[in-house]
């Protein structure tokens, strides 16, 4: 009697296209995928335990290490926790110089994302021209900051240094040639039928879906659900720019591409924005030396490239936090990666991967 | 003067200064054919350092890198310093494979590569050997090269190169029968199965331009019979990591590779030779002008390989037999008619 | 959404649910406090009822008090742009908590999260196992009487 | 139609093709680090360091490692100073602590080493034996510029 059965494939930890150290167990029928059950901690370097030990301030650092390709983000969420917990307003200036900054990281991390969609689809030319445009935002940080990744650049109560005189011509320069290159990539990678048909009804999450597996940022937006914190809550001065929130309607791989490559256009949209709003000023307000927020708790998200960022940080008084959970949206994004591969092919876990865009660093945290 | 330069007349020549010295013209034959098969063992050899030597300046020029331009003038000797570094490399043999089929694999795959050489005719009079059935021949020894990969696929003991090795037979099965019927219609024009006699009816005409769909179906199946990008799902390395290779190491893998670009080599040629009108064209030496059509079909080949991204398997296979099959066939019919209506009013 | 608001929300489910729930902390901080026993009751209803419609669990964390481990929920609501803050307790003794996937399958990597992290046990949860360290890993991290072992300051220590 | 992506998509990368190249020929060529780069290792003036210990507190990952002893004048000074930049984090906060500007990053990014101790960088131990270079040079120089004289005065004779 002939029986046919499934069979185990491990997809990473070593893999080229699960971005860093996460292992798929794929349970697979032939081609085809029956589960996928994402396994992950090989990157868990227990963050959270380190904030107990570290002092407010020096926890800084660590956040840039969690997504390591929008690092601004995480300063800047954990930075307005720690703000709300204390009371600080920041100067204009320096929230100016803080939107510029983590719109520009949005950039680049969807540059990384559309990179690493290309060339898990096979199409490596794509990841090398979106690579080649991410430089150019790293050198701008890289002249403000000193670091290209690691960022260290927000601040409790501003930002650690002002601009240099060069940035401003080098942005405008950047500002006035990334129209082109995004044209570049929608005529190299968006126009392209293989894509198009790669991505097209593949991976479809419903918006109740979505709702309901936590999925936030342009992974939940693509189900066409509108929730982009910048807009519904604004903080810090978002409520001062005028952009779109780009929604998708099926919430399949294609839509969370397009969305990602609309975004990277408004993002453009309000650095520019804020570079012709942005006044002169101090950059920096009175913070004590020795942080002390008073006894009590704050849960404060921000919307990263990823999807909601949150910090709920648990005070005692002391210098150190007593604890400080990060919600990780990476984190939260993967549980849905199970349900959308079921009944599809190898190829379209990558896809799906791919455009879930979750990143290992946050993930295992 | 250009009796002197075409390849035929260099063969001429030494067989002449053979005669001198052997006796018997039975030995000079024999000698002859082993400075031919000498020849294409050193095309082929040539052909896979030179190609990785392209397809790496190719690749690094699209996505505005400057490639290897470290080793010898401009990183010429890049591949050869890399052939050195292979061969140095340890053999590992994964626990638990197949011993024999797992050796032989990487020898079978590059035989059919390398016997497909003797059909081309590199010049006028230059073929190792003019079969009046060539291009069945090359058809056949073509796609004799399924069986090593589903070898290599099922002996390395590694899901990943099993799943490579089953895409492998999937697609070279189905992308083979689209490629015959596409070259069939020039079977049909030039009537005639030998290289030399269907490189000859295209003196006046490439069969490119009365053939395009032909042409077009041919390099769509070619590409996906030497799997390359956007048909490169065997060793689809996002995937399957690299597919049947996955295990091998050292020398084992530089004849994959080796087969690979000697295959990549091979539908070129056979390209030219069908559509381009070989070694046909004015001023230059014809094997001249068959290389550098080559070199174009080798360049459309990389070409697609640094912009496209991959297929999905299942479209792989609905694109090859709802898509090329039909167009192959209908190609086929109209071809009938047509020399049907030109046979009647000429 | 102003503070007043939630506080009469949450006044109004206090007046549902009685002596289950308390309203804790001031301000911005306000949460409700809910025993474990009623904790899914409570949950479902600030899901589906009108006046909530909490169809985000947009963050579930613990705390480690020493006496007990507080589990958080951050709810959200997506249509009423609300968020209301859920509280449980269980002492050191019994780490059990309900399982809220039920409700929001969201809650499930995160309630792995706790279980791996701080130990508490999430009854009815259909997958309840370490996530983000081995399987064969002994203790709890993030709970305040763990003692890291070997971290890299000893080790430069030891070096110098 | 069918195949325009396709096709534009192949006109984007033979575009590409003929284009400028971005590489660098990094070993001949190198990158000027930005002024603000912060990187390699740290640089300690033992003239400007007061012995503080401020960098150490600052320092989220306890990178260094200093001891002070104080000399005859009750004044604190260095005594060792190692920085151990495997364990930094490059984030800036030791020198932004510092209240006299003793440390500074020398902004060389090739700080690869062969082993785990050569990441230790004894930071006072190079500093002195720059300062005994500086001394030692400054004299040598005004020889040199003597002889210099010399030959130039023997050139106009």
């Amino acid at each position: 009697m002939l029986k046919t059965e499934t069979f185990t494939l491990n997809m990473g930890p070593q893999h080229p296209s699960t971005h860093g150290v996460l292992q798929v167990v794929l349970e697979l029928d032939g081609e085809t995928v029956v589960q996928a059950i994402p396994n992950m901690g090989y990157l868990h370097r227990g963050i959270e335990k380190l904030a107990e030990s570290r002092t407010y301030a020096q926890f800084i650092p660590y956040t840039d290490r969690l997504d390591y390709v929008s690092s601004m983000g995480n300063n800047l969420g954990y930075c307005q926790t720690v703000e709300k917990m204390i009371g600080v307003t920041v100067p204009e200036r320096a929230e100016y110089l803080r939107i510029i900054m983590t719109e520009l990281n949005r950039i680049a991390s969807h540059l990384i994302f559309m990179g690493s969609l290309a060339i898990d689809l096979g199409a490596s030319t794509g990841m090398m021209f979106g690579f080649r445009s991410r430089e150019r935002i790293l050198d701008l940080f890289d002249m403000v900051c000193g670091a290209r990744q690691t960022y260290t650049y927000i601040r409790f109560g501003g930002v650690s240094a002002d601009i240099p005189a060069e940035f401003i011509p080098a942005l405008e320069r950047f500002l006035t040639d990334f129209p082109a290159m995004l044209d570049e990539y929608h005529r190299l990678l968006t126009g392209n039928e293989i894509l198009y048909h790669r991505l097209k009804n593949t991976g479809v999450i419903s918006a109740q879906r979505a709702v309901e597996i936590g999925l936030t940022g342009p992974a939940l937006r693509a189900s066409g659900v509108d929730y982009d914190i910048r807009k519904v809550e604004p903080y810090g001065i978002y409520d001062r720019f005028d952009f779109n929130v780009p929604l998708g309607q099926v919430g399949d791989c294609w839509d969370r591409y397009i969305i990602r490559m609309e975004e990277m256009k408004q993002s453009a949209d309000i650095v520019a924005q804020a570079l012709s709003q942005m006044p002169e000023g101090t950059i920096m307000a009175s913070v004590p030396k020795v942080l002390k927020p008073p006894a009590g708790e704050v849960y404060h998200s921000i919307e990263n490239p990823r999807g909601e960022l949150g910090y709920y940080i648990v005070s005692d008084g002391g210098v150190n936090p007593y604890r400080l959970h990060v919600r990780r949206p990476s984190f939260i994004n993967l549980q849905v990666l199970n349900e959308t591969c079921q009944g599809l092919l190898i190829g379209d876990v990558v896809a799906i991967l791919a455009t879930l865009d979750s990143l290992m660093g946050e993930v295992d945290c | 003067m250009q009796e002197i330069t075409g390849l035929f007349n260099i063969a001429e020549i030494l067989r002449g200064i053979l005669g001198r010295f052997l006796p018997d013209p039975q030995l000079v034959d024999i000698c002859m054919s082993l400075i031919n098969i000498g020849a294409i063992f050193t095309i082929i050899s040539l052909t896979a350092v030179v190609l990785v030597y392209a397809e790496r300046k190719v690749s690094a020029f699209m996505q505005r890198r400057s490639g290897p331009n470290r080793v010898g003038p401009g990183g010429t000797l890049q591949t050869v310093a890399d052939m050195v570094k292979l061969m140095a490399k340890e053999d590992i043999m994964p626990a638990g494979a197949d011993r024999w089929m797992w050796m032989l694999a990487p020898i079978l795959l590059f035989i059919p590569a390398a016997a497909v050489f003797v059909v081309f005719p590199f010049d006028n009079k230059v073929i190792f050997a003019d079969l009046n059935i060539g291009v069945f021949y090359f058809i056949a020894m073509s796609s004799q090269s399924v069986l090593p990969f589903l070898m290599a696929g099922w002996a390395s003991n590694n899901k990943y190169s099993l799943v490579g090795g089953m895409r492998t037979v999937a697609q070279m099965l189905s992308y083979e029968v689209p490629m015959v019927l596409s070259i069939l219609g020039i079977v049909m024009l030039a009537g005639s199965m030998r290289m030399s006699t269907i490189v000859a009816a295209q003196q006046h005409t490439w069969f490119i331009l009365l053939q395009p769909i032909a042409f077009v179906v041919y390099v769509i199946t070619a590409t996906a019979e030497i799997n390359r990008a956007p048909f490169d799902l065997v060793e689809g390395e996002s995937e399957i990591v690299a597919g049947p290779f996955t295990e091998y190491t050292g020398m084992r893998w530089a004849l994959f590779f080796l087969a690979e670009y000697a295959n990549l080599l091979a539908v070129s040629v056979i390209a030219t030779t069908l559509f381009l009108g070989g070694w046909n064209g004015p001023w230059l030496p014809g094997w001249v002008w068959f290389f550098l059509k080559v070199g174009g079909m080798v360049f459309l080949f990389m070409w697609f390989r640094w912009t496209f991204p991959r297929l999905r398997i299942d479209q792989l296979m609905s694109f090859g037999w709802k898509v090329l099959l039909p167009l192959a066939l209908l190609n086929i019919i109209v071809t009938g008619i047509g020399m049907y209506i030109y046979e009647f009013f000429s | 959404m102003s503070n007043r608001d939630i506080n009469t929300l949450l006044a109004k489910i206090q007046e549902q649910y009685l002596e289950d729930v308390k309203i804790v902390g001031e301000k911005a901080q306000t949460a409700l406090l809910v025993e474990p026993q009623r904790l899914l009751d409570i949950l479902e209803f600030l899901k589906t009822s009108e006046s909530y419609q909490c169809n985000m669990l947009r963050n579930l964390t613990a705390v480690d008090y020493l006496e007990y481990i507080e589990v958080v929920y951050h709810l959200y609501s997506l249509s009423l742009r609300q968020a209301i803050t859920v509280k449980t307790r269980c002492s050191m003794e019994d780490l059990q908590v309900p399982s809220a996937t039920s409700i929001w399958p969201s809650a499930n990597f995160q309630e792995r999260e706790i279980y791996d992290l701080l130990g508490v046990k999430f009854t009815g949860h259909p997958d309840l196992r370490r996530i983000l360290l081995r399987d064969e890993f002994e203790g709890h991290p993030l709970r305040k009487t763990y003692q890291a072992g070997n971290t890299g300051e000893k080790e430069v220590k030891s070096l110098c | 139609m069918v195949g325009k992506g396709l096709l534009e998509g192949m006109r984007v990368t033979l575009k590409a093709f003929f284009n400028k190249k971005e590489t660098l020929q990094y070993p001949e060529i190198k990158l000027t680090m930005p002024e603000r780069f912060r990187g390699g290792e740290l640089e300690l003036d033992n003239k400007k360091c007061i012995a503080c210990g401020l960098c150490a507190r600052a320092c989220p990952n306890h990178v260094i490692e200093l001891t002070t002893g104080t000399d005859e004048q009750k004044k604190r000074h260095l005594t060792s100073y190692i920085y151990h930049s495997g364990l930094c984090l490059y984030c800036n906060y030791c020198i932004e602590a510092c209240p006299t500007n003793a440390i500074c990053w020398d902004k060389n990014y090739e700080n690869s080493r062969f082993f785990k101790d050569e990441l230790d960088v004894d930071c006072l131990a190079i500093a002195k034996q720059k300062s005994a270079e500086i001394i030692d040079a400054a004299p040598a120089n005004q020889t040199n510029a003597k002889q210099e004289d010399a030959f130039s005065k023997e050139g106009e004779g």
